[in-house]
């Protein structure tokens, strides 16, 4: 499976990009989490790291289309 | 009406009050919440913000329409600032109106709680030796 | 700086923001007590606001001192308006500012619950029909 | 014992002035409370009456002197 995730904040600084695509095995969100952290370690160190497909909030056991617009969502700080 | 709304430009408190103003409401409720000049005895010198807008935007309105629903309010509108923000200028303002003012109080105070949760937004903050992304990190 | 203020003119929120800002704040909390146009379903023309100046104005500043110690703000003001208010107006606008929301929501509105109780003024509902001093009677 | 009484909202409207001079037997506020009641019923009416005396509000059981500022404070309601 491979899709184009899309990063904001801190998730784009560990990226060193804005998008990138991702292949890995498996079709669930995470599965994705899972190749992310094999392939840039410092996600693991983030208070938390969600997912949005869509513009929407998804669980891990989601799965995902390749055509879906795939959103990392490190911890919020608005306000 | 701007409900919720997300901007580059500086917000306005009072277009805020105007829009949540009618004469049936007797209890206005607004927060705002200011970028301060320094944050566990650092000094900032401003921050930026990041949204991702269509989401930000669908997250802002589910919390306003959640908490007119459960308060039943007349209004809330939720504006957010992004960009960089100087010492001093508004990062958010919620401001909501009610017949009662203790729906009012609830209300805002609930919306800016589920909006630091919830709200695809994330700020950088700049010192004068770096910048940090808030809350990034356990 | 008038952190108690009782005046015949039109309150300004701008100003009472403007009184209680400061770098070092992030959470301000405001509310606005607007005159509404009916009270238990009839239309209401305007309000009359009688106050014991003296008196209000030192239950006002004990109602603010009380807050700002109890929960550590930087700053609160209290302002109300005396005389005819038309439909729409401020009769009442407190703001508070301090480091902490919570604390800001906390005691913004006990002190418009508290001012309710205590502080020696009194508003007189306009009808159509007549004129009836509000919670005079049982 | 002797006190000039000042009034706001519906106290002045049962009174029908600002201010009145009130003559009684005794020196607390409950005493004039009951002096007042008796001359004006309508004060036994509302919700609550409560005393200020040099701008603080006193107990019933205040003693009064004839030169202080007595206020009827009716139930109020600013905000």
């Amino acid at each position: 499976m491979k899709v184009t995730v899309t990063a904001f904040g801190i998730a784009k600084d560990i990226l060193n990009k804005k998008q990138t695509e991702v292949e890995y095995s498996g079709t669930t969100v995470a599965d994705l989490r899972q190749q992310l952290i094999q392939e840039f370690p410092e996600f693991a160190k983030l208070a938390s790291l969600k997912f949005a497909v869509n513009t929407d909030y998804v669980n891990d056991d989601f799965v995902l289309n390749s055509n879906d617009e795939v959103v990392l969502i490190p911890p919020v700080s608005g306000g | 009406m701007e409900q919720v709304y997300i901007s580059t430009d500086r917000l306005s408190s009072q277009w805020c009050i105007d829009l949540v103003s009618d004469d049936g409401s007797g209890g206005l409720v607004m927060f705002i919440g200011n970028v301060r000049n320094q944050t566990k005895g650092k000094t900032v010198k401003y921050l930026d913000f990041e949204a991702y807008e269509p989401m930000a935007i669908k997250e802002m309105q589910k919390i306003a329409d959640t908490a007119k629903d459960r308060w039943k309010l007349h209004k809330m509108v939720i504006h957010h600032r992004v960009g960089k923000v100087p010492i001093g200028e508004e990062a958010v303002i919620i401001a909501c109106s009610s017949p009662h003012r203790k729906a009012s109080f609830e209300a805002c105070e609930y919306a800016i709680d589920t909006l630091k949760e919830t709200v695809p937004i994330w700020k950088k903050e700049f010192f004068e030796d770096g910048e940090v992304w808030v809350s990034a990190r356990p």
